[in-house]
């Protein structure tokens, strides 16, 4: 019962971080919101193990928590790369 | 995700979108799914498209003009397939066409005759092998295209250092050191643990390959080709496939069917054991190495079209 | 129609991942299409593999009922295969770039045509 | 005593998800990156601890609560690190904080 109400939470707080990576206004937004997204699913996949009564489930959520840093840091390394071409834009992206 | 022009936030959402599909598949009972599509749609996917980005660039060229003509096929097309959508069984019948010819065998049947609980794995490794092994063979086949593509017939560019790519991420870095041994280590805990819960060899050479993958983004590539050198990598593709193809060979040697294990012990379910093991690891080299081999070969094409730039 | 749900997303998701191969000019647009068409012919076989009361096919105490194994494993299969020849496209779009300097379609079309 | 350990997985679950809740609702509405970046930051490790704790208390002995005690030791150490390379990258990248106004002509 409880661990439905916290799925509950975890599914709206993922559309706001849908709707915050939608609406920018800056590309660290979007970023932020993929990650505040990933972490949730991590809960919500840890959450949803335990109403399936599969707690074998957890390895997936394991495999998010560590998926999720490793795109963010790809994310990073793609600034640094293109530093001269993007970074000017970066501010004011729409 | 059609109108955005900046090709960025594309990427951002379609990462979204593979953690979104994953999520859809647990609730699914797709457990094994799942586990490969967190890794390769959340992970290496949006990985690729970032490296390639950096080479094609962020923005796309200004388009303001719907296209009709691909607008009224699609309508008439989401027309035609929601007309036929109708016809299917039910969701979650319990009696729909599907789970009727060998389906109901392998869920039967399958604990007995392979002896391990999950059913994917025995699917995949066992009843299904021949069809894996053509999967690998395609992985191996896309490994050696990219290769051939993005590193051959070309001179070999000088190797640059790339020490000051993360200087500046000192706590990344720290962070990254302690992580990969945890993330190789939990490679092979799925690749050996996946008869028993989900996971296996194509779930395992993602999670190996996302370690080496950070690895090169922390460390430069230079220094994660010293660990893993190309040359190394081309083999382990290569072997991964001979070891899946030369499992099926020893069967025929000892007197069995192509793919079929039963024979390799003097127990049937212990020998069907050993070759999903064999099997497994070989799945794991190829998916690994040549996931990494993609990785090294993009990044070093994106590398030498910014020198060619300068 | 509350039973077929799931293959109206199917649907709705090939035909907006279909129109973006089609009609976007850009190349790596193209890809992430065909990436979300691919997905949805993925969801397609996954939720055909459901049954409702079922729970994972890994074998556990206490539990009759299943879903469909068989699904799953073609699309495990297909998820990786399915990366290794997009990274292929991917390595193509690189190629291009180098060739035309550009990954617009009427920009190489153009291109050709001069030639 | 399984009285107290549900209650207080309940407990840890509730408070969890409150705060999660609080966390997305902050992403959504605060004005700029880094109060949003604060928003999700702050709350994620707490929340993320609370809920896996809940969990924790709910699954008992075994294979389930070590996996549980493996995740929240990743989200504990890489939730933080994401943060901060973000943060300093925006900085980097010429974003600043609401009230900051180093680069104004006033000063």
């Amino acid at each position: 019962m409880i661990l439905t109400v916290v799925a509950l939470a975890l599914i709206v707080v993922m559309a706001m971080a849908i709707a915050r990576a939608f609406l920018g206004p800056t590309i660290y937004d979007r970023i932020l919101a993929v990650n505040l997204f990933g972490t949730k699913t991590v809960l919500l996949i840890a959450v949803v193990s335990y109403i399936a009564g599969r707690p074998d489930f957890l390895d997936v959520a394991l495999i998010y928590a560590l998926i999720n840093f490793i795109s963010v840091i790809a994310v990073l390394r793609f600034f640094e790369y293109g530093s001269s071409k993007v970074n000017d834009k970066v501010g004011k992206d729409a | 995700m059609v109108r955005a022009r900046d090709l960025f936030a594309t990427v951002m959402l379609s990462g979204i979108y593979g953690l979104l599909s994953a999520s859809f598949f647990i609730l699914m009972d797709a457990a094994d799914v799942a586990f490969t599509e967190a890794a390769v749609g959340a992970g290496i996917f949006p990985l690729l498209m970032l490296t390639v980005l950096t080479s094609v660039g962020r923005y796309e060229a200004e388009r303001r003009r719907v296209r009709y003509l691909p607008l009224f096929v699609m309508v008439v097309l989401a027309g035609a397939l929601f007309a036929a959508v109708l016809q299917m069984p039910p969701f979650g019948a319990v009696d729909a066409p599907s789970h009727g010819h060998v389906a109901q065998r392998y869920i039967q049947d399958s604990p007995a005759e392979i002896g391990i609980p999950n059913m994917v794995t025995s699917v995949l490794a066992s009843y299904r092998g021949f069809d894996t092994l053509g999967e690998v063979v395609v992985i191996f086949t896309a490994a050696v295209g990219v290769v051939v593509i993005l590193l051959g017939g070309r001179p070999k560019t000088p190797q640059q250092s790339t020490q000051a790519l993360m200087a500046e991420h000192k706590v990344l870095r720290v962070v990254g050191k302690m992580l990969i041994p945890l993330i190789l280590l939990f490679g092979l805990y799925v690749q050996f643990h996946g008869e028993y819960g989900p996971g296996g060899g194509f779930q395992a050479g993602v999670i190996f390959a996302v370690g080496i993958i950070l690895y090169a983004m922390l460390f430069g590539l230079s220094n994660a080709q010293r660990v893993v050198p190309l040359g190394v990598l081309r083999w382990l593709v290569a072997l991964g496939v001979l070891i899946y193809g030369s499992v099926g060979l020893a069967n025929l040697v000892v007197g069995g069917e192509y793919l079929n294990y039963s024979m390799l012990a003097s127990d049937p379910v212990t020998g069907q054991h050993i070759g999903i093991i064999l099997i497994e690891l070989g799945v794991g080299i190829t998916v690994a190495s040549a996931m990494v081999l993609i990785f090294f070969a993009f990044t070093r094409a994106t590398r030498s079209r910014d020198e060619l730039e300068e | 129609m509350a039973d077929y749900y799931n293959y109206l997303i199917v649907v709705l998701l090939m035909v907006m991942g279909l129109y973006i191969v089609m009609a976007q000019g850009n190349l790596v647009k193209k890809l992430i299409g065909l990436n979300i068409f691919q997905t949805s012919v993925f969801i397609f076989y996954i939720s055909t593999a459901k049954v409702s009361g079922g729970t994972a096919p890994i074998v556990i105490d206490g539990a009759e009922l299943y879903s469909n194994p068989l699904p799953q494993v073609l699309i495990l299969t297909a998820i990786v295969v399915g990366i290794a020849t997009m990274s292929l496209a991917l390595a193509l779009v690189l190629r291009i770039k180098r060739a035309y300097g550009s990954v617009e379609e009427d920009v190489i079309l153009e291109q050709d045509k001069s030639c | 005593m399984p009285e107290l350990i549900t209650l207080l997985s309940s407990l840890c679950l509730l408070l969890g998800a409150f705060l999660i809740f609080s966390g997305g609702l902050g992403v959504l509405r605060f004005p700029d990156f880094f109060t949003r970046m604060h928003a999700a930051g702050v709350t994620e490790t707490m929340a993320v601890t609370l809920i896996v704790l809940g969990l924790m208390l709910h699954s008992g002995w075994g294979l389930p609560l070590f996996k549980l005690l493996l995740i929240l030791l990743f989200v504990m150490i890489t939730g933080p690190t994401a943060s901060h390379a973000l943060a300093k990258s925006a900085l980097h990248g010429g974003l600043r904080p609401l009230g900051d106004d180093s680069n104004n002509e006033r000063h």
